[in-house]
């Protein structure tokens, strides 16, 4: 893989960045005193054992949950107190374990939904729907992206899981957002569709931030440059896979004797 | 002139399906039906037909209903018109289409007053009459302190605030009121509040179930067995029907008919028993003696013409078993007796619908408002 | 002295409104039942109160069924009823999106509704206290009619035990789960239309028993329901839509808070209940005792 | 060994979508097997359509020798088949005990809730909250818990391993080994080729609707190419 | 959702693509309107065309945005008296009066909005229902109501202080042009980079969220809008019929709002006119007849939940000849 030559480049800046996160439910820490930095042009795995909090952090790092205390940071504003919507429209979008499509539009709307805002066509009531069609082209490449192209009219619910996992991380980067948060992008995929994922995580690194959620070792080895795990709420080991994985209480705790 | 159409067409509007159907409801049909049959089925020589709608308490449906009898069914005249939005809505329609409303079954005094109508006749009732018949008929009969359960709405003020006139006026005291929402279904809070204030009548100023439940509440409160009267100040005999003697006993109310008064209304009564199986409160028989009386009017002026007619409403007297004598003032007030009656114990009533005792006759020119005082400017001319 | 009135007027005042809390909350409990299982805002719930007070009366009426008779037989009666209803049309609707079971009913109570009028009028009809629980007694502070003290030790004991039948046992457990996810449940091995028929039966009969509680107290009118219904929602969604206990609870408290009102500023005694349920909901969007969605 | 499940010329629709087309197989008593495929070949449909939840539905089922074509679906469990969604389908409002012992037990030999909170300590540390307030792998684990308890004599499991960290995959599958040294016949529905290639006694591999392989563990390696052609591996 | 939401798939869909029959229809269905008073009763006619507004405002939000709204009556009946005190007691031509309903209308929509649209489903329902009540008992006791009596004897003006609307064909015209500028704005906002958005967050809020649209503003838009042209029926209506009651503010009018929709065809253009139609003949029909009128209007529901749930116009479409027609 590419990594070590992109390693030796300056120190990428970071962009989004965590400090003492703690998230209570009732008298359960869900997440206890994490501490995260995203880099720009990087891929950051964050893995952990189930229930470890991975989500939980994706959840406060997007303010679909607010944090009991800490304070997160997106490219040097602090957004600690700011709404979901907000935070995305500020450039840090994600994607959902369970994945969330429209589920009664096409494949095309989808995607065009998503391209709406940032092209400034989402509050025009005294439009006719026509002016949608200036999305397509870029829509269309979007799909492309994602190999969805067949399936272009077709209502998003009639694909089966994995395409709609594909739809989905297609109407992510429609956002072309900064910081891009993944959350198991390959759950539920066939092999042949992580290799293409996986490339596209690869590309869309250039540019922009990425912090995912995957329990696939294999593809966390091959793509991801810094790795966090997580245990119960904190901070196990971090550094790159290599480091993390010869880690004892990584390989515990998460990995098992399964070897990448 | 003469009769338009070859017919003479009557129309009874009201409220069948919706809370004031058993006030006037289909009854009111079957009253005006019998007093068409009763006056021999013509007028000026023409054919009489009663036609009837439900506007389901709804003024455009009722406005609608209106103008397609009169624009296509050549109806003539409109009455009954429970529910004062659809009473005030069709009477101002009416003087547009000069057509002649008798108004039997609407409260509002609106009606004669400010919205007057040279075309439009308030016959049987009004908010006014009834609080001269229980707040001054009854201080008379000792009941000079009273305290009020309000219906919060311009209804419930305007009887609250008649009655307490007439109270005043004849010397009895008001020793304070609570005003409830419309439609609350439990008083108990109201009622201790009465109960506690030791006036010894508690007025009623509300219609309908708001009523019959706050009555019902009251004797289960042992209001009236603890020496306080109970005043209903819109309520006649088909709501006490529903109530029962258990729970109504010793209410006081006023109505412009009761059928067991004398032996002319008690056939009256008898009859319309046969036809419906109830007794006629005063919005049936009121019905009837509208009925009657437009077509000696039409009999009268030769025409159903609005405008001969009512001329001859507003000169002739009238005389049928619900009214003796009433007259009817140039705002279109039909001026007759009320009466103050009171509900009997369940073992004093053996007749079926024997339920009140006649305690006073509030003559009629006691009981409506002076012509000259109701804003009407109908009545300076 | 409280608040400007006298302690034993105030506290007359207070039992009041526990009285009155009591419909309420025997009420917005078989709502919340039905909404809680099948996901359906019964809309005829008032209709089905409303029955079950006619039920008791035509009992008497046309059988000489006295009260307590009637105090079992018209549930069931009204029950099953609603086990038909349910079987037959409800039933239909739960693959659909909610907003159907609320039409459905709402089509049902105006049926139920219409027809009763239709038949009865709309002022109503009488019906007696049983004899044992006629007459009052004074307790010092108030006269507490003898059978208000009863509508509220039955009101009490109905709560708790369909509370106790829906959170701790396993019919229970079954009931909640086949909310969310009927298919899967019936493929564990549970017959969850059965299920769906008993709790809207259930709720259905709950309904009716309040109706029958209220048929000495109110006038057994065929438009006795359409006015409670409307504050009834109020209370189950101030609770938490779907919260037993928070029915249960908001039912008595709204109760009170409504009687004490109906002291303070009478006016305003039947909108009370939805000012407090627009702060609730600015405040707690899920109701008092609401998961969160 | 006996057929335990027998399927024959299986075709199901969703409403006019036509997905199975004809599916053959046969899962005798004690066996693992698993269904490779692509996405969206119609694996998780003729799990569902084997249960009964999907009824439109022809062709033949035979369980235990009995027809299962005209059984309800809540008496599918009782005759012995349970099912584990893909879903999962872990109920929000009950406890993680509630939920566990949700389902009626139909015979015995089931696992007891010591065993099962044994073989998943996350699920016995969380047995008071909510369902769904549980993170994704863990309701995997409870989805799969709670089928355990029942006593089925056969599993339908429906890519157990999705989303799950690999220390608890591996344990899922000696649970699964454990399982079948009793005896338990399982049907797996896995992407996860390498965990599926450790357990499993005979592959089914599906295409467009239709079984279009069937070979024991055995032939893996000369099976190689093809399924290379078919699933992309 | 489910079912709600498919139906919006399959119907909105085409609207898009109107083909050259369906602008025919069009065209042959204002022309007729236009003729209609030729034939059929005006005040008829015009209250007609209120109630088919206000259903397609209602239908604005149920239809296209899923969310279900007990409160309506609100808005309509709100506008009325709004409209007709201007009119009446501050003597504004009617053009003004309408405008004043509208606005009045639409800021009842910002409060009642306010608060519903932090719920969804029947939630939403439930605070509507809950918040239209308490403008009913507002409405029951404020003194420019007139409580019970209603605002009597509204004068419908002159438009523009020019035409008289007292007769009734001006006052035909000038609703039916009211009615079509109200649909053409309906048509417009579904059918906009607006109305696509309002679909996704039907869809999946959270989705939307996520993607960075603030929902509450675009939910709290298409309910004033809804309100706002709900005002415009309302408003409409008090002309029309010259008084104001508080029938049209009571939960029945909002409960008869959903039959019309429901009746016609949740989120289809033209369901609601029909539905609309349809509900308002009844009434008129049952008036004079035998069959008591709630009876029927509940078993109507019932059937239309359990029998045809896509309502006239959704059945149309998807059966053969609609489809054919290119629905
Ligand atoms: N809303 C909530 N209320 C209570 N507990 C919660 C809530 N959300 C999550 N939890 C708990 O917090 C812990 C972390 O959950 P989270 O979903 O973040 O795990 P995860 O690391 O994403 O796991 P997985 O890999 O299985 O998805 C879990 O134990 C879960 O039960
Ligand atoms: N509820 C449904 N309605 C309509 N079509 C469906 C539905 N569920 C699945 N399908 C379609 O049926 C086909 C088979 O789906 P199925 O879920 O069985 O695939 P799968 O093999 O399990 O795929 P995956 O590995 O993605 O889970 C797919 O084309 C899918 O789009
Ligand atoms: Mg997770
Ligand atoms: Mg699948």
């Amino acid at each position: 893989m590419a990594m070590s030559e992109r390693q030796t480049q300056p120190d990428p800046r970071v962009v989004l960045s965590a400090r003492g996160l703690r998230r209570d439910f009732g008298g359960f820490s869900a997440v206890k005193n994490v501490d995260l930095d995203v880099h720009h042009a990087r891929v950051h795995a964050l893995i952990g054992p189930n229930g470890a909090g991975k989500t939980t952090v994706f959840n406060l790092l997007t303010k679909f949950l607010q944090p009991t205390s800490g304070t997160i940071t997106l490219l040097g504003t602090d957004i600690t107190n700011m709404p979901p919507d907000k935070v995305a429209r500020m450039g840090l979008v994600r994607s959902f374990q369970i994945s969330a499509v429209f589920p009664h539009l096409t494949v095309l709307d989808n995607v065009r939904v998503a391209l709406q805002r940032p092209n400034n066509l989402a509050t025009q009531f005294w439009k006719p729907m026509a002016s949608l069609n200036s999305l397509n082209a870029r829509a269309d490449e979007l799909i492309s992206m994602v190999g969805l192209d067949r399936w272009r009219d077709g209502i998003a619910a009639d694909l089966s899981y994995g395409r709609k996992r594909a739809l989905e991380i297609a109407t992510t980067l429609a956002l072309d957002p900064k910081v891009l948060l993944l959350d198991e992008p390959m759950a539920g995929m066939g092999q042949e569709d992580v290799g293409v994922i996986a490339s596209l995580i690869t590309e869309l690194s250039r540019d922009r931030a990425i912090l995912m959620v995957e329990h696939n070792l294999k593809v966390v080895a091959n793509i991801c440059h810094h790795v966090t795990v997580l245990q119960r709420g904190e901070i196990l080991a971090e550094g790159d896979y290599a480091a993390v994985s010869q880690n004892e209480q990584v390989r515990v705790a998460y990995m098992g004797t399964e070897e990448a | 002139a003469d009769v338009s159409d070859g017919k003479v067409k009557i129309g009874i509007l009201n409220d069948q399906s919706g809370v004031y159907a058993d006030f006037g409801g289909k009854w009111s049909y079957e009253a005006a039906k019998m007093a068409v049959e009763d006056y021999g089925g013509q007028a000026a020589g023409a054919p009489v037909e009663v036609v009837t709608a439900d506007h389901q308490n709804k003024a455009d449906i009722a406005s609608n209903i209106a103008r397609q009898w009169y624009d296509t069914e050549q109806v003539d005249s409109i009455m009954e018109l429970t529910s004062s939005s659809v009473g005030l809505a069709v009477q101002a329609l009416s003087k547009e289409k000069k057509k002649i409303t008798i108004n039997t079954g609407a409260a509002t005094t609106e009606l004669t007053g400010k919205q007057c109508s040279p075309y439009g006749f308030h016959w049987a009732y009004d908010t006014h009459s009834l609080a001269v018949g229980t707040g001054g008929a009854l201080v008379k009969q000792g009941g000079d302190s009273w305290f009020f359960l309000t219906a919060d709405y311009a209804f419930g003020y305007s009887l609250e605030e008649n009655t307490a006139n007439f109270v005043k006026e004849n010397g009895g005291t008001v020793a304070g009121s609570v005003r409830h929402p419309l439609g609350t279904t439990d008083y108990s809070s109201f009622l201790l509040q009465a109960q506690s204030s030791g006036a010894k009548v508690i007025g009623l100023a509300n219609a309908g179930l708001d009523t019959a439940n706050a009555i019902k509440q009251a004797s289960e409160f042992g209001i009236v067995a603890g020496g306080q009267r109970l005043a209903a100040l819109l309520f006649t005999l088909a709501e006490v029907h529903g109530l029962g003697l258990e729970a109504a006993q010793g209410l006081t109310l006023t109505e412009g008919f009761y059928w067991n008064r004398d032996e002319e209304s008690a056939a009256f009564g008898k009859r319309f028993f046969d036809r419906t199986g109830r007794m006629p409160n005063m919005v049936h028989a009121g019905t009837y003696s509208a009925v009657t009386q437009y077509l000696k009017a039409i009999d009268k002026a030769g025409t159903d013409d609005a405008d001969a007619v009512s001329k001859a409403l507003h000169e002739m007297p009238v005389n049928d078993v619900f009214a003796k004598d009433g007259t009817v003032t140039a705002n279109g007030r039909m001026v007759h007796d009320m009466y103050l009656l009171e509900v009997k114990k369940p073992g004093e009533s053996d007749v079926a619908w024997d339920y009140f005792t006649v305690l006073a006759t509030i003559p009629g020119k006691d009981a409506f408002i002076d012509p000259a005082k109701s804003g009407c400017d109908l009545v300076s001319q | 002295m409280i608040f400007g009135i006298p302690v034993q007027a105030f506290l007359g005042q207070l039992l009041i409104g526990l009285i009155n809390g009591s419909f309420y909350a025997l009420l917005s409990l078989g709502l919340a039942v039905i909404f809680g299982l099948l996901r359906v805002i019964n809309f005829a719930h008032g209709a089905q109160y409303m029955l079950g007070a006619f039920v008791a009366f035509l009992l008497l009426q046309y059988f000489a069924i006295g009260y307590w008779a009637a105090l079992i037989l018209a549930p069931l009666i009204v029950g099953l009823l609603g086990a038909v209803i349910e079987r037959t049309m409800l039933s239909r609707l739960y693959n659909l999106d909610p907003l159907y079971g609320l039409l459905f009913t709402f089509g049902l109570a105006l049926t139920i509704e219409g027809t009763f009028r239709y038949l009865y009028g709309a002022s109503g009809q009488p019906y007696a206290a049983p004899s044992w629980l006629a007459g009052g007694t004074n307790l010092g502070f108030m006269f507490l009619p003898n059978y208000r003290g009863w509508v509220v030790v039955v009101s009490l004991l109905a709560c708790l035990g369909t509370w106790l039948l829906i959170e701790k046992t396993k019919l229970g457990s079954y009931l909640r789960a086949a909310t969310e996810n009927p298919v899967l449940v019936q493929a564990f091995g549970v017959n969850v239309p059965l299920l769906l028929t008993f709790t809207y039966a259930l709720g259905a009969g709950l309904a009716a028993f309040a109706g029958v509680l209220a048929a000495p107290v109110y006038q057994v009118s065929p438009l006795m329901g359409t006015n409670l219904i409307i504050v009834v929602f109020a209370v189950v969604v101030v609770g938490g839509m779907g919260s037993i206990m928070g029915a249960i609870v908001t039912g008595y408290m709204l109760g009170i808070a409504e009687g004490l009102t109906k002291v303070f500023y009478p006016e305003a005694s039947n909108i009370v209940i939805f000012v407090i349920m627009a702060i609730v909901l600015l405040l707690r969007p899920a109701g008092l005792f609401g998961r969160d969605a | 060994m006996k057929p335990l499940l027998e399927v024959k010329g299986l075709n199901s629709w969703y409403g006019e979508s036509h997905v199975l087309h004809g599916v053959d197989m046969t899962v005798r008593e004690g066996e693992m097997i698993t269904i490779l495929g692509r996405n969206g070949v119609g694996k998780s449909t003729t799990l569902r359509t084997i249960v009964g939840i999907l009824r439109e539905r022809k062709g033949q089922i035979l369980f235990d020798g009995k027809d299962m074509m005209t059984v309800p679906l809540h008496r599918t469990a009782h005759a012995g088949i349970g099912f584990v969604p893909e879903e999962r389908g872990i109920f929000a409002t009950l406890t993680v005990e509630e939920n566990l012992m949700l389902p009626p037990v139909v015979a015995k030999g089931g696992l007891s809730l010591e065993e099962i909170y044994g073989l998943f300590p996350n699920l016995a540390e969380r047995r008071t909250s909510p369902g769904t307030k549980l993170s994704g792998g863990e309701q995997q684990m409870l989805a799969m818990a709670r089928i355990l308890r029942t006593g089925v004599k056969m599993l339908l499991l429906d890519e157990p391993t999705e989303g799950l960290a690999p220390v608890i995959v591996q344990r899922i599958g000696e649970v699964l080994k454990k399982l079948k040294e009793r005896g338990m016949t399982v049907l797996l529905v896995e992407q996860n080729f390498r965990f599926a290639s450790k357990i499993a006694d005979r592959f089914y591999l599906m295409d467009h609707g239709q079984m279009v392989a069937d070979f024991p563990v055995s032939e893996l390696p000369d099976q190689m190419p093809m399924l290379h052609k078919v699933l992309g591996v | 959702m489910v079912e709600l939401s498919e139906k919006m798939a399959t119907n909105v869909q085409p609207e898009r693509t109107a083909s050259m029959i369906q602008v025919g229809l069009l065209v042959v269905a204002v022309g007729c309107l236009a003729a209609a008073p030729l034939f059929l009763y005006p005040i008829f006619l015009m209250k007609l065309l209120c109630f088919a507004l206000f259903a397609c405002a209602f239908n604005l939000l149920l239809g296209y945005t899923g969310l279900l709204s007990f409160g309506h009556a609100t808005f309509f009946g709100g506008a009325a008296y709004f409209t007709a005190h201007a009119v009446k007691e501050w003597g504004v031509t009617p053009e003004i009066g309408i405008l004043i309903g509208v606005a009045g209308a639409a800021l009842l929509g910002l409060v009642v909005g306010f608060f519903a649209i932090r719920r969804q489903g029947i939630y939403f329902a439930m605070i509507t229902l809950a918040l239209g009540q308490m403008f009913y008992f507002f409405c029951l006791q404020a003194a420019f109501t007139h409580g019970e009596d209603g605002i009597q004897s509204v004068p419908r003006g002159h438009l523009f202080g020019l035409i008289d609307l007292n007769r009734p064909t001006s006052m035909y015209y000038f609703v039916l042009v009211a009615f079509l500028i109200g649909m053409a704005i309906i048509w417009r906002f579904i059918n906009s980079p607006f109305g696509m958005i309002l679909k996704s967050i039907r869809e999946n809020e959270q989705r939307a969220i996520s993607l960075g649209y603030s929902v509450r503003n675009y939910k709290l838009g298409a309910f004033v809008m809804s309100a706002a042209l709900t005002g415009l029926a309302g408003g409409l209506k008090a002309l029309v019929f010259q008084f104001a009651t508080l029938t049209d503010v009571g939960w029945q009018m909002s409960g008869e709002v959903i039959l019309m929709t429901l009746l016609g065809g949740i989120g289809t253009m033209i369901g609601p006119i029909v539905g609309a139609g349809l509900v308002v003949t009844l009434q008129n029909y049952l008036a004079t007849s035998d069959f008591p009128v709630t009876i029927v209007t509940g078993i109507v529901f019932m059937a239309c939940v359990l029998l045809f749930r896509r309502g006239i116009v959704g059945e149309f479409y998807t059966s053969r000849l609609g489809k054919k027609l290119g629905f």
